[in-house]
C-alpha cells in the first residue's frame, strides 16, 4: 500500500561508513530483493528502512512522507527476523497478539479476527496455543510471518527469512512467500537474501549491492541476461560467469571480442564501440557446449572433471588469464581429465565490459 | 513511686553459665513488683567482644537498651554515654564496698553500680589430692609440682584426659587477670600503676610469665592458649582436671547434677608467687549502667536499684555463687551454708587488683590488649618473657606517648 | 533461554565507537531517555550506600574521629598517617600506619593468608574440576556434594571447624592421632605455628568448590575436538594436560584467581570468629574493625580501611586490565 | 593393570573430594544429634538420635526469631535489588550510551569492596538517619554486594539474549518499559532465580555488617546470633546447640543450592563474583 | 597406502544402536565419501574408523591387520574435523608440529622438512607463524589438513571438512582436495559430508548411509543413474526426483509404467519383471521437457514458475499424488502460473521401483 523512496540514504557506524549514498524508488505493491556479497550492507539499509538505526544522511519516504525521525512503530512496517525472534515464552496466539494489544487502536475482536485471518492463510491454525519450541523451524517461520501480517503493514520487510532452515523447507517456505506476495499483492515488500535462487525466484526487482552501493536494480531475467558491470556478472549464476580480458572492435553494426590467442567472436546483437579498446568478454558456463568436430571458440586441456549427474562441470585450460574456463554441460559426458576438447559458445549468450567493468549492452 | 505506664526494657548482658537463667528469675520478680518488662539481650560469652559491642551502641546512641552490665573496669571508657547515678543511689551507696564504688566513679560521675564483685578462686579436686597424699599449694610451684605429678599418675593410670591445671590463657581480657594475677603474685606490679606510669617491665614480672609457660603443653593442655572460662571449667567440670584458676560461679555449677566433680572439689585463694610473693587476685566483678540514650532513664534506674539491691543479690550469691558487693551479705548464715566459697571470699575481695583501667582511662583496652598479647604470645613460646615485656613497654609507652 | 553455561565475564575489549548520528529518531532518543531512567534507581543506591559512605570513611582517615564523638571529628590531616611526634627531649619518634609494626603484621598476616590459600585452592580446585570434568558414573552426585561447603555460611563453617578442631574433643585430633600423624593433642587455633594454617584450612575447605566451578566452566569451554585432535596425533595424556589443557584454561584460572585473592584479602568473619584476637592471624580488615569499633581509634580504623581499599581497588584494576573485560557491551 | 589401577585411583580421588566436600557437615549433624556427655566422646557415626538440642534453639531464646530476621532482610533485599537490576541491566547491555562503559567499570569495582571501607562511613550514616539497630539498616547496607552482583550478572545474561526478540519487539511498537517486563523479565526468569538465589545466600551469610548495625537479639540475624550463641546452658560451649543451629540454617540453603544447582553454576560463572 | 575394511561394524551408544553391521572394503588409493541424512551415522562410522569410539561389534581391518582395539596413532590414520580442531594457543608451525614431536624416529630436520612440504603444497607458508584465530575460515581448514598431511597417514579421515566455509570458499577448497587426492594417490580418504556436489565431484565411490546401515555403493553417476532404491534415488540429485505411484507390467522385453489415469509410459531399456505388480516410477526434473504439441506424458497446470536464469522450474499439478510434479527446463521459458501444459519424460531415464522400494534395474 506504499511506496519507498531512499535518497542518498547514507549510514555510518562511528567512522566506517557502511552505506554510501543510496537512491532507490520503490513501488507500491513490489516485491524487491536486496542481494549482495556478505557485508555489503545489506540489513543495514533494511534496517534502516525498518527504522531500527538511525540515518546518518539522506532522506527516507514511505507513502510520500520523510520518515528519518519516526519509529518503526509509526513508519506502519513490520518484519520477519532470519531467528524469527519469536517472542518464546508466548504461545504461538500471543506472538501473534502482542503488537496488536500495544496499538490501543485495535479492538478485542478485531484483534481475534486478523490473528484468526493470519493463521488460516498461514495454515498455522492447529498451532496457535503451542509455544514456539515446540514448533519446527518452518512453523516458526510461519509464525513469524503470521506475526508480521496481522499489523497490516504498509511495508513487510524480510531479513533472510529462510536462511536457518534445511534444504527441503526453504524450497517450501520459499513458494509460500512467493504466495503471500500474490495474496497481499498491494503491500510492499523488502526482502534480503544472499541465496541466489530466493532472489531470482521471489523477486520483481533485485538491488545488488556492493560495498555498500547499488550495483544494479533490474529484473532477475535482466540480471542475468543483461549485467551491468563484471560485479553483477560474476556475482549473479553459478559456476560464476568466465570473465576474459580482450579487445574489443567494432564489426560492421556489431562487435567483436578478440582474445588473445584466440579468434575473434563476434557477437549476435549488435553492439556500438569505439575501435580498439580493451575490455572483458564474459560467457557463462551454461552457455558453452563441448564441439564435437573439434573446432570451436576454446581449445584447452581438461584440468578437473567435476560430475554432479545432471550435469558436468569441464575445467578447461585454455592458456588466457590464470583460472580455468568452466563450462557446464548438461548430462554426463565422456571427457576425462587431461583430454583436449573444444567449446563453442552461444554467440547470443556473449557479454562485453569496458576497461571500467561497465557492460557494453545491445544498442 | 510506681509510673503511671508500665515501660518496657532492654538489658545487656554476656552470658556466662547461669547469668541468663538467673536475671530471667530475677527480671520476673522486677516485673511483678513494678509492671516494667524487660527483655535480656544475650552478649557474647567474651567480654572483650561484649565491650566492643557496647562502644559501639552507644556511639550509634542506640536507645533500644536501657541497662548495661557492665565490667568492672569499663567505667572509664564508656562514662561518656552513661547516666549519672549519683543522686539515684545517694542512698544506697554506703551498703557496697567502698573499692568497688570507687572503681566505679569517673570524674566524680558514678557511672554503673555494683550488681556482684569477683575475685578468682583455684579450684582443686579434693579426691586427687587426697589419692596422692598432697597439701592443697600454697605457691605456684607447689602448684606445677603437685598438679605434674598427679596428672603423669593419672594418665600412666589411664585417664589420657587428665590435665593438671586449667586457666584462661586465650588472647581476651581474661588473660589480662590471670597474667595481672602471676605478675602481681610475684610482686610485679600491675602493669600501669596508679600515676599512670608503665611498670610492667620489671625481672618478677618476667620471672611470673616465664614460670606460667612452663605449665603450657606440660601441667596444661596446648590448648589452653584458646581457653577462656567456660572452655576451662569443661575441661574442670569434665573431672579432666586437677586444678582450675576460675571465679566462683563455677562452683555451684561444678556441683550441679550433670558434673562429674560433683562433691569432689573445693577453693581456695590462688597461690602465691616465689620468693616472698602473696596470693594476689583480680577484681572482676559485673555493674549496672544506664544508658544515656534511654528512654526510659526512670524506669531503669529502677531496674538497677533492683538488681543490686540487698534481696536480689543474696539470691545471687545463693544461687550463683555471685559475690555481693553489700558486705553485710558474707555475714549472712543462709548463704555460708548454701556456697562456702561466698563466705570465705570477704578477704579474697579486699586485696583483690583492680587493673589500671582507671589511670589508662580511654585507653585501657589497648593496654590491656597489649598485655594479652604479650602473655600469649610468651605463653605460646614466641620470644622470652623478658624480651616480651621489654617489647610491651615499648608499645605501651607508643600508646601512652604525653599521657593517657 | 540462550546459552546459560557460558564462563567468567565476557572478554575481548570492544571499545565502541560512540555512535553519533546526523539525525537521531524518536527511537533513539525515547531508548537513551529509558536508560538514563533505569539506571538512575540504581545508581542513587549504589552512591548512597557505596560512594558516599566511601567518602566519609576517606574523610574520617583524616581527622581524629572517636567513637563516642563522631560529630565532634576535626581535620588533622595525614597524622594517622604519618606523624612525627617530638618529646620535647630532643628525641622523638613516629607515629602512624605506615610505622604501625602491628599493622605491618597485619598486612603481612593478608598477604600470607591469600597467597597460601589460593595458591592451595587454586591447585585443589583444578583438581576437582578435571575430575568433574571426567565422565564417570555419580558426577552429578559429586557435583552436587561439591556445592555444599559454599552454600554453609562462613559463621557457621568456622563454628563447625572449630568444633572439629577442639583441642579436647575435637575430631580432627582424634583422627590424625588414630592415623599416627600426630602424637598428642593439637590445639589448633591456639597454636601460632598452626592457627593460620587452621583458617588457611577452613577457607581452603569452603572455597575451593567455588574455584573448582570456574575452573570447570573454562575446562567445558575448551572445545572437545582438540582433544580427539591430540588424540589422533596419539599425544600422551599427561602432556596433553601441560601443553593444551593448561594454556587454554588460563584466563579462566586466572579470573577465579583474581576474584578469590580480592576476596581474601578482605577476610573478616571467619578469623573473627575461629581465631579472636590472634595476633597470628589478624587481617587488614580485623585490624580495622578493631580500631574501629573496639579501641577509640574510629579515624585510625578509618585510616587502616582506606589503605586496604586502595589496596584492593588498585588490585581490580589490574585484573579489569588483565581479563580485558568488555565493559562495552553488546547492545545497540 | 594399568587401567585398572587408575580406575582405583581415579575412584579414589572422588572419594577423597566427596569426603572432603561432606564430612564437616556430616559431623555437625552428628554433633547436633548428641546430647549431654555424648557430645565430648568423638563418634564418626551416629550413636544417639536426640532431638534435645534442636528443641533448645528452637524454643529457649529468640532463634526462630533470627531466623525471621535473616529471611526478612535477604528476600528483601533480594527483591529490590532485582528490581533495580533488572532495569539497569536492560540500560547496560541494550542501550549504547556515553559513559556506559566507565558505568560498569564503577559497578565492578564496588562488587570488590571490601565491606570495612564502608563500614566507618556507613556506620555515620545509619546512626545519624536512626536506623540503627533495625533490619532498615541491613537491607540498607546489604545493597553494597547484592546489587552490584545483580547488575553484573544480569548484565551478562541479557547480553545474550537475541537481539531479534528486542527488535521484533520494537517494531511491533513496544516501548523499552515494556520490553523489560513484557519481554525479557519472563525470559530472565532462570537468571533472576539464579542471581536472586546467590544474592540471598550472601545477604544470608553476611556478618560483618549485622554484628555492627545490630544489637538486639530480636533484631539480629542468623550468622550473629549463631556467632555469639553461647551460655544459657549447665554445659560450658553449648556445641550441641551451635550446631544444632548451624545445621537449621544451612539446611534450607543446602536443599536451595543443590535444587538449583545448574543454574547456580552458570550464574556463579557468569558474575565470576562473590565466594 | 592402505586398505580398510569392514566387517559387520556395529556401534551402539548404551542401548540406542546406531549403527547396524556395516560392510565396506575400501581399496587402498580410494576416495571414498560417506552421505546421508543428518543423524545417520557417518560421523560415527568415521570415528570408529579412526579409533575415536569403541566398535561394539564387529570387525576393523586396516591394512589386513585387525585393529579394533588399536589406539588411533597405531592405526596411521589422520583427521580434519569440520570445526578444524586447532590448537588456539598455537602457532600453524606448531600446530603441525605438535603431532610430530612424539614420534622418536622423526628427527628435528625430518620434522622441519614435512612441514615445509606440507605448507607448500597448502600455500600457507606465509602464516606458519600465525595462530588459527588470525586466519580465515578457508585458511584454518588448510592447516587442519596441514597438520594431517605431515603425518603422513595411511588413511586419511575427513568429517565434514568444508561446512564451516562460505559458498565460494567451500568450491575452492573442494577443488583443492581434489587435488590433494591426486597428489596423495597412494593415501585411502573417507571423506563425510552432507553436501551432494562435493559428493558428486570428489568420490571415487560413495557410501550412501540411512539410519545406521549402507542403502547403496558406488560411482557417483552410478547412484545418480542407478540408484538402487527409492531412498537413495530421492537423496541424490536436486530437485529431488518425482516418484509416482504406479502399476508395472512387462511390455515385451521392457517394462511399461501405467500410472494412474495417464498413458502407460514404455522405458527404453529392457527390465525383467513380473506382471501386475504395484510399484513406482521415478522421474528426474532435469529428464522432462516441455512438449511443444501440447500432447505428452504429463499434462496439467503449472502451479508455480520459479526462473532461475540459466533454468525454470516449473510446478505443476498432473492430478496425482499430493505434491506437484518438478521438471527443470534449461533456460527462460514462456510458460506462466496457471497455463496448461504438457510434459514429456526420457524415455532412458525413466526408474522403477517396486512395491518394497527396491529398484528394477535394465535386465
Ligand atoms: N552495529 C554495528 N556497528 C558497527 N558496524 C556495523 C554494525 N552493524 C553492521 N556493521 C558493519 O556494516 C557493514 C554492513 O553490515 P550488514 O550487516 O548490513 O551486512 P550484510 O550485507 O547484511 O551481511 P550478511 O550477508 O553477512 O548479513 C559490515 O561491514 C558490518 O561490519
Ligand atoms: N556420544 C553419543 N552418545 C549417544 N548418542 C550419540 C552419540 N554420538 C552420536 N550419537 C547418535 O548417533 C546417531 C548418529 O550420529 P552421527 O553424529 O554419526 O550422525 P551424522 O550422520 O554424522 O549426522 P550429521 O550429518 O548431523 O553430522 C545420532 O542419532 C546421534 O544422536
Ligand atoms: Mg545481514
Ligand atoms: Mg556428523
Amino acid at each position: 500500500m506504499a511506496s519507498v523512496k531512499l535518497t542518498k540514504v547514507e549510514k555510518a557506524f562511528g567512522a566506517v561508513k557502511v552505506l554510501h549514498g543510496i537512491d532507490l524508488q520503490i513501488e507500491e505493491g513490489e516485491f524487491i530483493v536486496f542481494v549482495g556479497p556478505s557485508g555489503c550492507g545489506k540489513s543495514t539499509l533494511l534496517r534502516l528502512i525498518a527504522g531500527l538505526e538511525d540515518i546518518t544522511g539522506g532522506t527516507l519516504e514511505i507513502d510520500g512522507r520523510t520518515v528519518n525521525d519516526k519509529s518503526p512503530k509509526e513508519r506502519g512496517i513490520a518484519m520477519v527476523f532470519q531467528s524469527y525472534a519469536l517472542y518464546p515464552h508466548m504461545t504461538v496466539y500471543e506472538n501473534m497478539a502482542f503488537g496488536l494489544k500495544l496499538d490501543k487502536g485495535t479492538g478485542k475482536d478485531e484483534r481475534e479476527a486478523r490473528i484468526r485471518e493470519a493463521a488460516r492463510i498461514l495454515q498455522i491454525e492447529d498451532y496457535l496455543d503451542r509455544l514456539p519450541k515446540a514448533l519446527s523451524g518452518g512453523q516458526r517461520q510461519r509464525v513469524a510471518i503470521g506475526r508480521a501480517i496481522t499489523r497490516k503493514p504498509k511495508v513487510f520487510l524480510f531479513d533472510e527469512p529462510l536462511s536457518n532452515l534445511d534444504a527441503a523447507l526453504r524450497v517450501q517456505t520459499r513458494i509460500e512467500i512467493a504466495g503471500l506476495h500474490e495474496k497481499m499483492s498491494d503491500t510492499t515488500m523488502i526482502y534480503v537474501t544472499h541465496d541466489q535462487v530466493e532472489a531470482m525466484t521471489l523477486a520483481d526487482r533485485i538491488v545488488v549491492l556492493n560495498k555498500g552501493r547499488v550495483e544494479q536494480v533490474g529484473s532477475p531475467i535482466d540480471l542475468y541476461e543483461r549485467p551491468d558491470n563484471l560485479f553483477v556478472a560474476r556475482f549473479i549464476g553459478s559456476p560464476a560467469m568466465n570473465i576474459l580480458p580482450a579487445r574489443i572492435e567494432p564489426d560492421g553494426e556489431r562487435a567483436s571480442a578478440r582474445v588473445e590467442g584466440l579468434a575473434p567472436l563476434t557477437l549476435a546483437a549488435p553492439r556500438r564501440v569505439a575501435a580498439g579498446g580493451t575490455g572483458y568478454l564474459g560467457v557463462r558456463p551454461e552457455d558453452l557446449s563441448l564441439s564435437q568436430d573439434g573446432t570451436g571458440d576454446f581449445r584447452g586441456k581438461v584440468s578437473l572433471v567435476e560430475r554432479l549427474g545432471e550435469v558436468t562441470l569441464l575445467y578447461v585450460d585454455i592458456g588466457v588469464g590464470e583460472e580455468p574456463l568452466v563450462a557446464k554441460i548438461p548430462g554426463s559426458v565422456p571427457v576425462r581429465r587431461d583430454d583436449e576438447i573444444a567449446l563453442t559458445a552461444r554467440r547470443e549468450a556473449l557479454h562485453l565490459f569496458d576497461a571500467q567493468g561497465d557492460a557494453v549492452h545491445p544498442a | 513511686a510506681q509510673p503511671a505506664l508500665s515501660a518496657e526494657l532492654s538489658i545487656a548482658l554476656g552470658s556466662i553459665g547461669q547469668d541468663v537463667a538467673e536475671m530471667r528469675q530475677q527480671l520476673s520478680k522486677f516485673t511483678e513488683e513494678t509492671g516494667h518488662t524487660v527483655n535480656i539481650v544475650e552478649m557474647p560469652a567474651s567480654s572483650t567482644d561484649q565491650f566492643g559491642q557496647y562502644r559501639l551502641w552507644l556511639a550509634a546512641q542506640n536507645a533500644d537498651i536501657d541497662v548495661y552490665r557492665t565490667d568492672v573496669i569499663w567505667a572509664p571508657q564508656l562514662a561518656a554515654n552513661l547516666v549519672d547515678l549519683t543522686e539515684a543511689m545517694a542512698d544506697r551507696v554506703g551498703e557496697h564496698l567502698p573499692s568497688v564504688i570507687q572503681s566505679q566513679t569517673v570524674d566524680g560521675k558514678l557511672v554503673a553500680f555494683p550488681m556482684y564483685t569477683d575475685a578468682p578462686a583455684l579450684y582443686y579436686r579434693t579426691d586427687l589430692l587426697e589419692k596422692y597424699g598432697k597439701a592443697v599449694p600454697q605457691t605456684w610451684e607447689e602448684l606445677q609440682a603437685t598438679a605434674q605429678e598427679i596428672q603423669d599418675a593419672e594418665r600412666k593410670a589411664g585417664n589420657s584426659q587428665m590435665n593438671g591445671f586449667v586457666f584462661q590463657g586465650a588472647p581476651y581480657e581474661g588473660l589480662t587477670c590471670d597474667g595481672l594475677e602471676w605478675v602481681a603474685s610475684h610482686g610485679g606490679g600491675t602493669i600501669v600503676d596508679e600515676n599512670g606510669e608503665i611498670t610492667i617491665n620489671n625481672e618478677k614480672a618476667a620471672a611470673a610469665l616465664d614460670q606460667a609457660k612452663g605449665w603450657v603443653g606440660t601441667i596444661a593442655p596446648a590448648g589452653v592458649l584458646s581457653y577462656k572460662e567456660e572452655e576451662a571449667r569443661g575441661v574442670w567440670q569434665t573431672g579432666n582436671a586437677v586444678f582450675m584458676r576460675n571465679w566462683p560461679y563455677a562452683y555451684p555449677l561444678g556441683n550441679g547434677e550433670d558434673s562429674a566433680v560433683k562433691g569432689k572439689f573445693d577453693v581456695a585463694p590462688l597461690p602465691a608467687g616465689a620468693d616472698g610473693g602473696q596470693s594476689a587476685a583480680c577484681l572482676g566483678g559485673w555493674n549496672l549502667a544506664v544508658s544515656q540514650f534511654s528512654e526510659n532513664q526512670d524506669a531503669a534506674i529502677e531496674l538497677v536499684k533492683f538488681l543490686s539491691s540487698e534481696q536480689s543479690q543474696k539470691e545471687r550469691a545463693l544461687m550463683t555463687a555471685r559475690l555481693p558487693t553489700i558486705a553485710s551479705l558474707y555475714d549472712d548464715p543462709e548463704i555460708a551454708k548454701a556456697q562456702p566459697i561466698v563466705a570465705e571470699w570477704d578477704t579474697v575481695i579486699e586485696t583483690a587488683i583492680p587493673r589500671p583501667s582507671a589511670a589508662t582511662k580511654g585507653q585501657y583496652n589497648e593496654v590491656s590488649k597489649e598485655f594479652w598479647t604479650t602473655v600469649n604470645e610468651t605463653l605460646s613460646g614466641r620470644g622470652t618473657a623478658a624480651d616480651n615485656l621489654d617489647q610491651l613497654e615499648k608499645r605501651l609507652r607508643r600508646l601512652k606517648r604525653s599521657g593517657w | 533461554m540462550s546459552n546459560l553455561s557460558m564462563g567468567a565475564p565476557p572478554t575481548e575489549k570492544a571499545i565502541e565507537a560512540q555512535e553519533r548520528p546526523a539525525t537521531r529518531s524518536n527511537l533513539s532518543r525515547e531508548r537513551l531517555r529509558s536508560a538514563w531512567l533505569f539506571l538512575t534507581p540504581m545508581i542513587l543506591v549504589l552512591a548512597l550506600v557505596a560512594g558516599w559512605p566511601l567518602i566519609q570513611t576517606i574523610y574520617y582517615s583524616f581527622t581524629d574521629a572517636s567513637l563516642t564523638d563522631i560529630d565532634g571529628a576535626e581535620w588533622i590531616g595525614i597524622r594517622n598517617y604519618w606523624e612525627y611526634v617530638d618529646y620535647g627531649d630532643g628525641e622523638g619518634e613516629y607515629f602512624g600506619l605506615f610505622f604501625d609494626d602491628q599493622w605491618w603484621n597485619a598486612v603481612w598476616n593478608t598477604v600470607y593468608y591469600t597467597v597460601i590459600s589460593v595458591s592451595i585452592e587454586t591447585v585443589l580446585g583444578l583438581v576437582f574440576a578435571l575430575v568433574l570434568n571426567a565422565e564417570f558414573r555419580g558426577r552429578s552426585i559429586v557435583r552436587a556434594a561439591v556445592l555444599i561447603p559454599w552454600a554453609i555460611p562462613t559463621i557457621v563453617s568456622a563454628k563447625m571447624w572449630a568444633w572439629m578442631m577442639n583441642d579436647q574433643f575435637g575430631i580432627l585430633n582424634d583422627m590424625l592421632m588414630t592415623v599416627g600423624l600426630i602424637s598428642s593433642p593439637v590445639a589448633w587455633t591456639a597454636n601460632p605455628e598452626t592457627a593460620m594454617w587452621a583458617v588457611i584450612m577452613v577457607d581452603v575447605w569452603k572455597t575451593t568448590p567455588f574455584m573448582a566451578l570456574l575452573i570447570l566452566a573454562g575446562l567445558q569451554m575448551v572445545p572437545g575436538d582438540v582433544y580427539e585432535a591430540a588424540k589422533i596425533d596419539g599425544i600422551h595424556p599427561v602432556k596433553v594436560f601441560w601443553k593444551v589443557t593448561l594454556p587454554l584454561i588460563r584466563p579462566a584460572i586466572l579470573v577465579a584467581v583474581i576474584f578469590r585473592a580480592l576476596d581474601a584479602l578482605r577476610i573478616f568473619d571467619l578469623i573473627y570468629v575461629l581465631t579472636p584476637n590472634n595476633t597470628d592471624t589478624k587481617t587488614m580488615s580485623v585490624f580495622a574493625q578493631e580500631n574501629l569499633f573496639q579501641f577509640d581509634k574510629f579515624a585510625y580504623g578509618s585510616a587502616a580501611s582506606t589503605f586496604l581499599f586502595l589496596v584492593i581497588a588498585m588490585i581490580t584494576l589490574l585484573y579489569i586490565k588483565i581479563a580485558r573485560l568488555d565493559l562495552g557491551g553488546r547492545g545497540r | 593393570m594399568v587401567a585398572i589401577a587408575k580406575r582405583t585411583g581415579f575412584y579414589a580421588l572422588v572419594a577423597f573430594i566427596l569426603v572432603f566436600s561432606v564430612f564437616p557437615f556430616y559431623y555437625a549433624i552428628l554433633t547436633s544429634l548428641e546430647s549431654g556427655t555424648a557430645l565430648f566422646d568423638v563418634n564418626y557415626l551416629p550413636t544417639e538420635f536426640s532431638l534435645a538440642n534442636y528443641r533448645d534453639v528452637l524454643t529457649n531464646g529468640v532463634f526462630p526469631l533470627n531466623i525471621l530476621n535473616s529471611v526478612i532482610v535477604a528476600v528483601t533485599v533480594v527483591v529490590i535489588s532485582l528490581f533495580l537490576a533488572v532495569t539497569a541491566a536492560y540500560a547496560l547491555s541494550r542501550i549504547s550510551f556515553r559513559g556506559r562503559g566507565l558505568l560498569l567499570l564503577t559497578i565492578l569495582a564496588v562488587s570488590m569492596f571490601p565491606q570495612i571501607a564502608v563500614l566507618a562511613g556507613l556506620f555515620e550514616m545509619i546512626r545519624s538517619v536512626g536506623l540503627y539497630n533495625s533490619l532498615f539498616s541491613l537491607i540498607f547496607a546489604y545493597m553494597i554486594f547484592t546489587l552490584p552482583f545483580t547488575v553484573w550478572v544480569l548484565t551478562t545474561f541479557m547480553r545474550d539474549l537475541p537481539v531479534e526478540i528486542e527488535e521484533a519487539a520494537i517494531v511491533d511498537g513496544a516501548s523499552p518499559f515494556v520490553i523489560v517486563t513484557k519481554i525479557f523479565l519472563p525470559l530472565m526468569w532462570p537468571a533472576m532465580v539464579t542471581t536472586g538465589l546467590l544474592a540471598f545466600i550472601a545477604a544470608w551469610n553476611e556478618f560483618l555488617f549485622a554484628l555492627t548495625f545490630v544489637s538486639n537479639n530480636d533484631t539480629r540475624t542468623v550468622p550473629v546470633a549463631i556467632a555469639l550463641l553461647s551460655g544459657a546452658s549447665e554445659q560450658e560451649i553449648p556445641w550441641g546447640t551451635i550446631m544444632a543451629a548451624s545445621v537449621i540454617v544451612t539446611v534450607p540453603l543446602i536443599v536451595l543450592v543443590l535444587v538449583f544447582q545448574r543454574k547456580i553454576v552458570s550464574g556463579l560463572t557468569a558474575g565470576g563474583v562473590k565466594g
